[in-house]
This record gives structure tokens, C-alpha cells and sequence, in this order.
């Protein structure tokens, strides 16, 4: 796959603006605006999906992240003390967070590197895997009417080959949400609103 | 700190690497455009998309202005007044002076409001809802602007994001009835969203694709339209799709009565027009989406037999012309639908809101996926349905099977809603005697307690 | 610590802490009926704590009138209550009647009657529509205005006057009823039951009405009548006191009609006690219009109105709930001490009990449902 | 409420307990201003005193008194000091004497004289009767008066008898229809109104307790709930004390007004113009400007 013209406009203004966005993401003072700093880079990131041609994890991000986790997001920070800036957003964590964003930099240009060796991020020919399918991708110009091959490939591998990870996250995930119910109900509010 | 000092190194170390790079860049421009920009690129993806850009905001704005009118004079019928009337013959030019007396007012900005956020949030509103109005399958060939893979999926997540707007726009206005106007809405789209998604599941099952004129050409390859099938779901979807757009009788994040008008109340001015402008606008989505997506959009049957009578040359603008107009008549009534609702019911309260939404839709909605999947897969079996290239096929019987099947799937809900409802309060409601006893009589009251 | 651009705007200020949030309510809110002040203390939607700030109105109305002659006072009255003018004025010229001994001619007690129970309608109907838009409900709102316009034009035709109506005269009524005014009030009365069951089909039967007024502000009858309740609160609650009924003034004695009893004291009792009470009002109309005696309508009443000194206390029933009056004379022209049993006021003063532990939205419901004027509450 | 405050029907405690909590402060401005006023008053309360105490409808005792009071004022104002202090010999007996107020009355009375009103004795009635038999002396009459039956009872034994009456009498009053007060400034006295209702015997009682200015009643918010509000208006309008209410506040008139408006002294038209200028913003005040607010 290769990145030439539109795409890659398209491509470093989207990585431009996610990137920018996530560093603001953790430096603005105020919560509210960290959140709509993390609802850009979302946003951005969807884009960058679209350009892989995988439109339905570019739409599934951001009813997911957008439209629900993130709108939750502001509910919290509205509800606790919202109006509180932050003098310096780095606390005596920094030094960690940074540490840890070094190594995880240098993993992803491990990584990019690593397909740039194997043959082909930016230069020559897409790998085998890809290929087949951008082959089994119908023409774009075809009559609708047709799930894309994308959609329909996540979704027999999430119900096939996927499905205990998948369900594993889930069961995780209602943990969570239980656990969550029982630490926010305290004695007396149960007292009072029952 | 980090962030700070990388921008200084990055900037003070190397001085003329930002111009450089612009400069290149400017340098490159023109070459990069003439080779990836052809003339007929030019004209297939700038000039024309703009134009119908163009032609469809124009015409969309009218007929949102018009809607506003439209309300108006349908609750003026329904309450056995007149309604605007004074403003051009029959008030018909009642929407451009509001809009021009919004326009003219005064645009305050609270003082301790966040400025930024509060300007941002009515174009988040707007923006939000207009990106939407490109995927609507208007009628058929010209009439709609694109036709993208995931038209739904992208009209979902593009309205969930243009829920930010009010939730962003109540807290930017540093004021408590707007800042509880935008809790009540951020809770009431996350819970709706939900159903309106789940809701939304068990129709693919049908339409086998999240296209717009996909799902219109499923219908029509069908000739029938879906609402046969998903009669259940097409209510949950209708129910969440009032609460989605903030209209009575869920219009609790405005709620003019108990929050003074919710998250719009700092707002004034265009800023407010543009907030009314989206509300309105996205009526228009949803109700696009509801008739798309059971209604059979532009389709109506024997809309194609019509066409094949006329001559070949006019078959294509004929038939636009009825999809247009069927599109047009469809939405007009689950407006109206909605309007109609709006001036009849009084208002839910939050929890009841809430309630609603996760006690009586969303297991509906679940419920539905389930017997959805389960009809459609007894009729593949039953050999009533058949795929082919990703569009169904059936004959008379599975049409008959799933309208049937479609219709008696309702039982088993509400049996389910009633078991999971039975011993809520608002599910015995209707038990409320509406009569009082008349007769005077003395009621028993316990002997005067005193107080220790 | 500043990014490369500016980008956070700053506030100074905590808007409210986590746990609870004081919200002020009034007095400029579309449905505290006039200038109600109401502090909440919210813990999220739900009310923790509630205060009621009054007196935006005050006007001084006890101080005034001790300073005027007895016929001066009556229009005051007309101001207090301004939903139910007429009922405020008998209140006013019945007390001095009792105090003077006045006896006041028959068919000018029919015609307060009549008058006066136009006038409970015509506040029924008022609460009505105020109470359904507080709950959301708008096409009531205009229904209930449109029967209300006809009571109004009667009390045009009658009073020179819609809203602060006056014609009651300390010994019977300053003039006869228009020619019309039967036939008029006839016409309405045949007209009001379908009216009132268009309301009915609207709200009685309806799931969200029923969801936001069944057994929201629930209050005991022994709650209700240590608060000194009265009117429909009270009644909905389950106590039969009406005051019609317990001390019959004018010609109440002689007409047949019921009181209606609630059983749960929630704002949907409330809610039906008072349509019931309109359809009660009607009854009592057409009875008075059917045995209308003629006759003078003004009693004999001394030209310099003088009240023996003492005093006494005197009641009617209000469609706020029991307007009292007590009036202390020291034997002169003007009253000693005129003070008025403001009905909305007790009743408003429940709203606390009613409402803490609800959310705001019921705290508007029950606000509605004690149909409060701000007149009489502030005087 | 505490051990203390609360009420009894035998023991006095509650009728004491309002002298026992008037501060000293109090008990020494009563001093003084009795003091200043005693030469003056000693001379016309003598003139007068003859006078008032043939009208005066409260009982012989206050004539009494007030006798007393005019031919050694100074004895009196001092005595009335000392009760407003709370003595506590004076707590145990049944019926405290309510020293300062006919004084003060006495001293300042106008000679003008009131039609007597035409009130008629209560005779034959039970609950009277037995009102009459439980509280003795403390109910200085129980009368007619336009066929509404009224009780006069002394300030400090109001509460009880209001106690009694909502759960003790034969007919329980178990609504309070009204709390109101009147001004009578040539008494120097507020007569506190209570309505009561009865909805079982559909029966109306009128309690009255003539208060002296300056002292304050207890509340009956405990006993009926209703008069919570009522008496916070009462408060505002007349600036009676009603002590152990629980929330005590001006109702009607904004916070930080001065002056009680229903009170006979106050003026009609009367503009607080500090207040307004400081709350409003609407009003500059001239330098020198006449701030008591009283129109031409």
C-alpha cells in the first residue's frame, strides 16, 4: 500500500493532528479541555482507519470512544469538581511517563523499521497478508448493497477465531462495571434513595 | 515540562527548519497538485460535491427553517389556535423573520464562561448535524450526494459526536441549570445511543449492509419494506430516536419548565439559532434514518412498473422524481409523528428517562436481535430465504413467514419486558384509580401523637 | 508551565463541590408561578434541602389597610390573590357583614355565588394549565386558557373587569347581573363537562402524567393538617374540611353538592380532587342559577360604614384552600387590624416537606400541584 | 427539644423559661430605659393611672401594679430587671407577675379611652370549664365575642395552654388555623392571636395572649407545624420573639430591614432608603439627606 498523493495528505495532517492533539491531550490545564483534546486525537486516529480502508473500526470508534466512553468522561468531570485548573498538569510522575514513552517510541520505530526492512511502509510493495485483502476488497466504485469485505472479515474473526479473547474482555468488563456499582453505592446513599 | 522544553529545543537549536520545511512545501505544492489533481479528479471530487453541497444546504436549511414553521402551526392546530399568520401570507415567512430577529439580537457570551469551549460548542452542534445530511439516500442516482460503505454506522457515530455540543456547551456556560442540562443529556444519548444501536443490529440482519442506498436497494430488490419485518424494532428505534433528537417528551436537557432551558440557556442570539438549527436538523436525520431504514426510503413498490411505462429516456427522472417525493412524504410524516408527540405528552423525569431506556428499551432491543437472528435463520433453513451476492432473495411464502414471524416476535418482548417490569412502579401506574370518592365522610385519623 | 499556545482559559472559581450543589430557582423561573424564590440543595438531581424565599410582592397590604375606610379596602383584596379576585372580595365584605350584623339580601347571596364559583373555576382552570406546563404538558395549557376565556368574558360583562374583578359591596352587590348573564352562564356550563374530559383524556389515563404525579410530594393527612393545609391539598390527603360544608356561608346551606376526598395526598389526589371540585362547582351553579330569587341586591347598609368595636374571625372557602380574615375595630371607620388568612402561604410553607428527597423536577410538579399565588403569599 | 423548654401541664417551667433566657443585656437596657423614663412617667402615670385602670380589660392585678409603679418607679423598673433576668424565686411560683409591662403601660397610656366591646362571658360550657379548672388564673377570661369564643390567657402559660389544647381537651383542636398579633402601643403590648380549628368537632377557638413589648412567647412550631411560617411572619411584621422556633428569620421583608412594619409606630409610607441604596443600587443618597425614609 502505498502513500502517495490525497492519501498521503490526508495521511500527515490526520497523524499531524492526532499527534498534536494527544500532547495537548495531557498538557491543558483544565479537564474539560483534556477530554475534547483526547475526543480530537479519537477523531484523527478514526481518520487514519478510514485511510486503511477499514471504514466500520473508523465508525466503531467513535460511537464507541467518542459517542460513549468519552461523553461518560465529561459526565464525570462535570459531576466532580470540574472547575478546577490544574496549575501543572505533571505531577512527580513525569519522569516515569516519560521514560515509558521513550521505550514505547522506540518499540513503534522498531517496528516501522522493521516492516520498512521486510519491504514496504512507505517504499515498495505491500506485504502478502495485505495484498489478499486489498484483493478480496470489492471495487470501491461497486453498486452498495454489499458489507465491506472489512466489516465482514472482523466480524468472523471476532466470532470464530476471536471468540474467547472476545469474551474474556467482555466478562472483564462486566467485572469492572460491577465492581464500579458496589464501590460508588456507599452505606448512606443506599440509606437515603432506598 | 517535557513538552516545553522539546518545543524549545526543537525550535531554538534549528531555527530554520520550520521555514525550510514550509518553504519546500510551498515549492512542492503546485507540482504535487497538477500531478495528483487531474481536471476531472478536479471536477468529480471538488466541483461537484460542492455544488450539491451547496444545493443540498440550501435546500435542507429551507426546509429545516420551514419545519420550525411547520411546528408551529401543527401544535397551533392541534391546541385550536391559528399560529403564525401574520408574517407573509399564511406566516409563511414567519421562519426568515425569526431567523432575522436571532440574527440581530444581541450575542452574549457569559463573563465567566469558557469562551472557547462556548463558542465551540453550537458549530460542534451544527457541524455534526450537517456532516450527516451527505449520506442520506435522497432518492435514487442524482438525488443523493454519496453513498459511503457505512452509511449508518457513520450517521450513528457522527450524531453521537454532535451530542458534545450541548453536553460541552451547558458546562462552558459556567451557570447551574445549563451545567444540569448537559448531565441529564450526556446520560440520557449515552443510554439511547445504545438501544437506538442494539435496535439498529437487529434490522442489518435484513438489510445485510450499512450502506443507505444499500439498504433502500434491499428493500427494493424485496419489494417490501422492512417495517413488515422489524415492526418491534422500528418502535424501540422510533422511541430512541425522540429521546436522541432532545424532543418532548424526553426534552429533559432543555426542559424549559424545570431547568429554564437546559444547556441553551446562556445561549443567545445566532448561537442559539444555530443550536435550534441542529435540534432541528437532526429531527430531519432521524426521521431520514427511521424511513430509510424501514419505511424503504425513496422506494415505494410499483415505483419501478411506473417507470417501465414511460419512455426510456424518462425513466431515470421519473423515477428520481418519485423517490424524492416518497422520501419527502415519509420523513414528513415521522415528523409530523414527532411534532404531534411533542404537543401531546407531558414530560418524563430523569430517572423515569432513564428507566425507560434501560429497563423497557434496551432489553427490547437485545430481545429483538435475538428473535430476529433466530426467525431470519429458521427461514434460511426453511429454504424461504436465500443469499445472493450479499442481497436477500425470497419468494412470496418468506415474505409472508418474516411478516408474520416479524409481527408475533412482539409477544415474546413485551412477556419479557413484563417480567423484567412487573414490579416496577411505573409499570402498575395504569392500576391508579381516576376516580375519587365523592361522599363526605370523616376520615379516621390516628389520636394526636406528641411529640417526646 | 504553558504550552506553545495559550490554551486554556482560566476559572478562578469552584462551581459547586462534588457532594452537593445549591441551586436557586426563582424568582425568575418559567414554573415557580410568579416571583417563588426556592433554594435547593441538590445532591445531583435529587433535593436534600429546600428554602423558600418570599416576599418578593410584599406590598404592605395589612399596613394599607388599616389606614383606609372600609369601602376603600375591598379593591385591595382584588390584588391579593389576582387568580381569585372575586372569592378575596366576599372574603372581605362578608367579615365586615358578620361584624356589623348586615343581612344580605337573597339574590345577591345567589349571585356571589354563582360568581364566586365561576371564579373557583376559572383559578381551576389557571392551576390546570400551569400545572400541566410545569409537567410539560402544553396543548392543557392553552385548552385549559380557553375554557378560562370564557369565565373572563362573563366577569367582563359582569365586572368591567378580567382579572381584579369587583362588584361585591360591603350589604349585598353594587349592581344587578347583565341581562345575558344567565344564559351566558348557562351556555358555559352546558359546554365545561366535555371540556373537562378533554383534559382527562389527555392526562388521566396517561403513563408519563401518572409517572410524574403518582405519589410524588406525598404528605399524611396528619402531616397535612398539622401544616394547616387546606383546600385540595388537604382534601387530597383525605380530611373533609371544606368550608362550605363545615361553616356554610351565603347561600351554600341551601345548594346540594359533594366534596371531593382523596386517599393518597400525592400530587395526582391533588390532580383529581380539583377537577372533581370544578365539576362540584358547576353543579353548584346551575342549582343557584335555577333557584335565583329576585329582588334588591343591596341589603340596608348605614352610609358611614362603621364596625362596632371588637373583633372576628371569618372564612371562606378559597380555591387556594380557607381564606380567613380576622378583623379587630376599634369602633371607627377604619379597621384596628385587618389581617388575612393567606391560604397559598400556609400551604407553600409544606412544599418542604413535600419535596425533600424528590428531584427538581418533582419539586416543579408539587409546586404546581399546591397552586400557589404569589399575591396572596407576599401581600 | 431540650429537658428544659419542654412543657408540662403542671409545672411552670415553660412559663418561666423565656424570663430565664432573656440575656442580661436585655434585663439592663429594661433598666435603663425604665430609669430615664421614671421621672417623667412618675408624675403622668400618677395622672393617668386612676384612669386607666377602670378600662384597663386585663385585670386587677396590672391596676395593681401599676399603682405601685407609678408612686416608685424606679422600684418598679428595677424589680422589672431583675424578673426579665430570670429570678428564680419568682420561676416557682405558678403565676409569675407580669411586673414591668403594666408599669410601663401605666406610665405611658394615653388618657383616651375604648368603647368597651360587647363580650360576653363563657358560662356553660365544658371544655371552657375544664380549661378554666386546669389553668386556674392563668386564663384571665374566656369570652364571646360575635359568637366566636375567645381566651385570654397570660403570655408565659400560652404554650401550655395550646399544648392542652391540641392533646389533652375534650375537643382537640388539631388544626392551627392562624398565628397573627395585634398592636395595641398605648398598652405597650402585642395581644398574639392563635386560631385553632377543630375538624373532628368542626369547632373554632380563639386563644389571645396579651405579651408585653419586648418580651418574647414561646413558639408552638412542635405543636403544629403550620406555625413555623406564621410565626416567622408575625416576627417580621411585629418583631415578637418567639423563642425555640427553630428557624427564626424575617419571611416577608428582605433580610437586614429594619423596623417592623405592622407595628402601630411604624409609618405608612416609609421608604428605608439606606437599605434600598445598599440592596437595590437604585438610589444615591444625598449628602445630609433625611434617612428615616417618611414621605411628605
Amino acid at each position: 500500500m502505498l502513500l502517495v498523493g490525497w492519501e498521503a495528505l490526508f495521511f500527515w495532517l490526520l497523524t499531524l493532528a492526532a499527534l498534536f492533539a494527544a500532547v495537548f491531550t495531557v498538557s491543558a490545564h483544565n479537564p474539560v479541555h483534556c477530554a475534547l483534546f483526547l475526543i480530537s486525537t479519537l477523531i484523527a486516529t478514526a481518520g487514519l482507519f478510514l485511510l486503511l480502508r477499514a471504514e466500520f473500526v473508523a465508525g466503531a470508534q467513535i460511537l464507541v470512544y467518542v459517542g460513549g466512553i468519552l461523553v461518560l468522561f465529561l459526565f464525570v468531570l462535570m459531576l466532580v469538581n470540574t472547575r478546577s485548573e490544574v496549575e501543572n498538569p505533571f505531577n512527580r510522575q513525569d519522569k516515569v511517563g516519560a521514560f515509558i514513552a521513550v521505550l514505547v517510541g522506540l518499540a513503534l520505530l522498531g517496528a516501522v523499521t522493521y516492516t520498512q526492512q521486510r519491504g514496504g511502509f512507505f517504499k515498495t510493495k505491500p506485504s502478502a497478508d495485505r495484498l489478499a485483502i486489498e484483493n478480496a476488497r470489492p471495487d470501491p466504485n461497486a453498486p452498495a448493497g454489499v458489507i465491506s469485505a472489512d466489516t465482514e472479515t472482523l466480524g468472523v474473526t471476532l466470532y470464530t477465531r476471536a471468540v474467547l479473547p472476545f469474551e474474556i474482555a467482555s466478562v472483564l468488563l462486566l467485572m469492572a462495571i460491577v465492581g464500579s456499582v458496589l464501590l460508588a453505592r456507599d452505606r448512606r446513599q443506599e440509606e437515603t434513595y432506598d | 515540562m517535557m513538552i516545553q522544553w522539546l518545543w524549545i529545543t526543537a525550535l531554538h537549536v534549528a531555527p530554520k527548519w520550520l521555514e525550510s520545511l514550509v518553504e519546500q512545501l510551498f515549492a512542492a505544492l503546485p507540482v504535487w497538485l497538477t500531478s495528483n489533481l487531474t481536471p476531472t479528479d478536479a471536477t468529480d471530487f471538488i466541483v461537484w460535491p460542492l455544488l450539491q453541497i451547496g444545493v443540498m444546504l440550501l435546500i435542507v436549511l429551507t426546509v429545516v427553517a420551514y419545519l420550525t414553521l411547520a411546528e408551529r402551526k401543527v401544535s397551533a392546530w392541534i391546541q385550536v389556535r391559528v399560529g403564525p399568520n401574520r408574517t407573509g401570507p399564511l406566516g409563511l415567512l414567519q421562519p426568515a423573520a425569526d431567523g432575522i430577529k436571532l440574527l440581530i439580537k444581541e450575542d452574549v457570551i457569559p463573563f465567566k464562561a469558557d469562551k472557547v469551549v462556548f463558542t465551540l460548542a453550537p458549530i460542534i452542534s451544527m457541524v455534526c448535524a450537517f456532516i450527516v445530511l451527505a449520506v442520506l439516500p435522497y432518492g435514487p442516482h442524482y438525488a443523493s450526494i454519496t453513498n459511503i460503505n457505512i452509511g449508518l454506522l457513520f450517521i450513528l457515530s457522527v450524531s453521537s459526536v454532535g451530542v458534545l455540543g450541548i453536553i460541552l456547551g451547558g458546562w462552558a456556560s459556567n451557570s447551574k441549570y445549563p451545567l444540569l442540562g448537559a448531565l441529564r443529556s450526556s446520560a440520557q444519548m449515552v443510554s439511547y445511543e445504545a438501544a437506538i444501536g442494539l435496535t439498529i443490529v437487529s434490522a442489518l440482519i435484513f438489510t445485510r449492509t450499512f450502506s443507505m442506498q444499500g439498504i433502500v436497494e434491499a428493500q427494493r430488490s424485496l419489494g417490501v419494506w422492512f417495517i413488515l419485518f422489524l415492526f418491534p424494532s422500528f418502535i424501540v428505534f422510533l422511541v430512541s430516536a425522540v429521546a436522541e433528537t432532545n424532543r418532548a417528551p424526553f426534552d429533559l436537557a432543555e426542559a424549559e419548565s424545570e431547568l429554564v432551558g437546559g444547556f441553551h440557556t446562556e445561549y443567545s442570539g445566532f448561537r442559539f439559532s444555530i443550536f435550534f438549527i441542529a435540534e432541528y436538523t437532526n429531527m430531519v436525520v432521524v426521521s431520514a434514518i427511521a424511513a430509510t431504514l424501514y419505511l424503504g426510503g425513496w422506494y415505494v413498490p410499483g415505483m419501478d412498473w411506473v417507470a417501465a411505462q414511460l419512455p426510456a429516456a424518462y425513466r431515470e427522472a421519473a423515477l428520481t422524481l418519485m423517490g424524492v417525493t416518497a422520501f419527502s412524504i415519509k420523513c414528513g410524516a415521522i415528523l409530523y409523528l414527532f411534532i404531534w408527540m411533542r404537543w401531546t405528552f407531558p414530560r418524563y423525569r430523569y430517572d423515569q428517562l432513564m428507566e425507560l431506556g434501560w429497563k423497557w428499551l434496551m432489553p427490547a432491543a437485545l430481545a429483538n436481535i435475538v428473535l430476529t437472528a433466530t426467525i431470519f435463520i429458521l427461514g434460511k433453513e426453511l429454504g424461504l430465504v436465500r443469499s445472493v451476492k450479499g442481497v436477500l432473495e425470497m419468494a412470496w411464502q418468506g415474505k409472508v413467514f418474516f411478516t408474520v414471524a416479524g409481527f408475533l416476535s412482539l409477544f415474546p418482548i413485551l412477556a419479557l419486558l413484563n417480567a423484567i417490569n412487573r414490579n416496577s412502579r411505573s409499570f402498575n401506574l395504569r392500576a391508579q384509580r381516576t376516580t375519587i370518592p365523592l361522599s363526605t365522610r370523616k376520615v379516621k385519623l390516628s389520636p394526636g401523637v406528641k411529640p417526646a | 508551565m504553558h504550552t506553545a499556545i495559550p490554551l486554556v482559559t482560566h476559572h478562578s472559581e469552584t462551581l459547586f463541590d462534588a457532594e452537593e450543589m445549591v441551586l436557586s430557582m426563582g424568582p425568575q423561573h418559567p414554573s415557580t408561578h410568579g416571583v417563588l424564590r426556592v433554594i435547593l440543595k441538590l445532591d445531583g438531581e435529587r433535593v436534600v434541602d429546600l428554602d423558600c424565599d418570599i416576599g418578593y410582592l410584599h406590598r404592605g397590604a395589612e399596613k394599607i389597610f388599616e389606614n383606609r375606610l372600609y369601602p376603600m379596602i375591598a379593591p385591595y383584596f382584588d390584588r391579593l390573590d389576582y387568580i381569585a379576585a372575586v372569592s378575596n372580595g366576599l372574603l372581605y365584605v362578608e367579615t365586615v357583614e358578620k361584624a356589623m350584623g348586615i343581612e344580605v339580601p337573597p339574590r345577591a347571596q345567589y349571585l356571589r355565588v354563582i360568581l364566586t364559583e365561576l371564579n373557583r373555576l376559572s383559578s381551576h382552570l389557571l392551576w390546570l394549565a400551569t400545572h400541566a406546563l410545569d409537567i410539560g404538558g402544553f396543548t392543557v395549557f392553552l385548552y385549559a386558557f380557553r375554557e378560562r376565556e370564557e369565565i373572563l368574558k362573563i366577569f367582563e360583562n359582569f365586572f368591567g373587569a378580567r382579572l381584579t374583578c369587583h362588584a361585591f359591596r360591603i350589604g349585598g352587590m353594587t349592581y344587578d347581573a347583565y341581562p345575558e348573564f344567565e344564559a351566558q352562564v348557562r351556555a358555559f356550563c352546558d359546554l365545561f363537562p366535555k371540556r373537562l374530559e378533554e383534559y382527562e383524556t389527555l392526562l388521566n389515563e396517561n403513563r408519563i402524567w401518572l409517572g410524574r404525579t403518582v405519589g410524588i410530594g406525598v404528605i399524611s393527612a396528619e402531616d397535612a393538617i398539622s401544616l394547616g393545609l387546606t383546600g385540595a391539598p388537604l382534601r387530597g390527603s383525605g380530611v373533609d374540611y371544606d368550608v362550605r360544608k363545615a361553616s356554610p356561608y351565603e347561600c351554600y346551606a341551601d345548594l346540594d353538592f359533594d366534596i371531593p376526598i382523596g386517599e393518597n395526598g400525592d400530587t395526582f389526589d391533588r390532580y383529581l380532587v380539583r377537577m372533581e371540585e370544578m365539576r362540584q362547582s358547576r353543579r353548584i351553579i346551575l342549582q343557584a342559577l335555577d333557584r335565583l330569587p329576585d329582588g334588591p341586591v343591596l341589603g340596608k347598609v348605614p352610609k358611614v360604614i362603621r364596625v362596632p368595636a371588637g373583633e372576628v374571625y371569618h372564612s371562606v372557602e378559597g380555591p387556594k384552600g380557607e381564606l380567613g380574615l380576622y378583623l379587630v375595630s376599634d369602633g371607627g371607620t377604619k379597621p384596628y387590624r385587618l389581617r388575612m388568612r393567606p391560604a397559598s402561604f400556609i400551604n407553600l410553607a409544606a412544599l418542604r416537606k413535600m419535596a425533600i428527597g424528590s428531584l427538581v423536577s418533582d419539586v416543579v410538579a408539587v409546586i404546581g400541584s399546591l397552586d400557589i399565588v404569589l399575591g396572596e403569599i407576599d401581600r | 427539644m431540650s429537658d428544659e423548654t419542654k412543657p408540662t401541664s403542671e409545672a411552670t417551667s415553660g412559663a418561666v423559661t423565656p424570663e430565664a433566657a432573656a440575656s442580661q443585656a436585655d434585663a439592663e437596657r429594661e433598666a435603663k430605659i425604665a430609669a430615664a423614663k421614671a421621672k417623667a412617667a412618675a408624675a403622668k402615670a400618677a395622672r393617668t393611672a386612676s384612669g386607666e385602670s377602670a378600662t384597663e380589660p386585663t385585670s386587677a392585678d396590672a391596676d395593681k401594679e401599676a399603682k405601685i409603679a407609678a408612686a416608685k418607679a424606679k422600684a418598679a423598673a428595677a424589680k422589672a430587671a431583675r424578673e426579665a433576668a430570670g429570678d428564680g424565686g419568682d420561676a416557682a411560683s405558678p403565676k409569675p407577675a407580669p411586673a414591668k409591662v403594666p408599669a410601663k403601660a401605666a406610665a405611658k397610656a394615653p388618657a383616651k379611652k375604648e368603647a368597651a366591646p360587647a363580650y360576653v362571658e363563657i358560662k356553660d360550657d365544658p371544655l371552657i370549664t375544664a380549661l378554666r379548672a386546669a389553668f386556674q388564673d392563668d386564663i384571665k377570661e374566656a369570652v364571646t365575642n360575635n359568637g366566636q369564643q375567645i381566651i385570654r390567657v397570660v403570655p408565659e402559660r400560652a404554650r401550655d395552654l395550646l399544648w392542652y389544647l391540641r392533646y389533652d381537651a375534650s375537643v382537640q383542636f388539631d388544626m392551627l388555623t392562624d398565628v397573627t398579633a395585634v398592636h395595641y402601643p398605648d398598652r405597650k403590648a402585642f395581644e398574639v392571636v392563635y386560631q385553632l380549628y377543630s375538624i373532628a368537632e368542626n369547632r373554632r377557638l380563639r386563644v389571645k395572649a396579651e405579651l408585653p413589648e419586648d418580651q418574647s412567647i414561646y413558639t408552638v412550631c412542635d405543636i403544629w407545624a403550620a406555625a413555623n411560617w406564621l410565626e416567622r411572619e408575625v416576627y417580621d411584621m411585629f418583631g415578637i420573639t418567639f423563642e425555640g422556633h427553630p428557624d427564626l428569620r424575617r419571611i416577608l421583608l428582605p433580610e437586614g430591614w429594619v423596623g417592623f412594619p405592622l407595628r402601630k409606630e411604624y409609618p405608612v409610607e416609609y421608604r428605608h432608603n439606606e437599605w434600598v441604596a445598599a440592596n437595590l443600587n437604585i438610589l444615591e443618597i444625598p449628602e445630609g439627606a433625611d434617612l428615616t425614609g417618611k414621605f411628605e
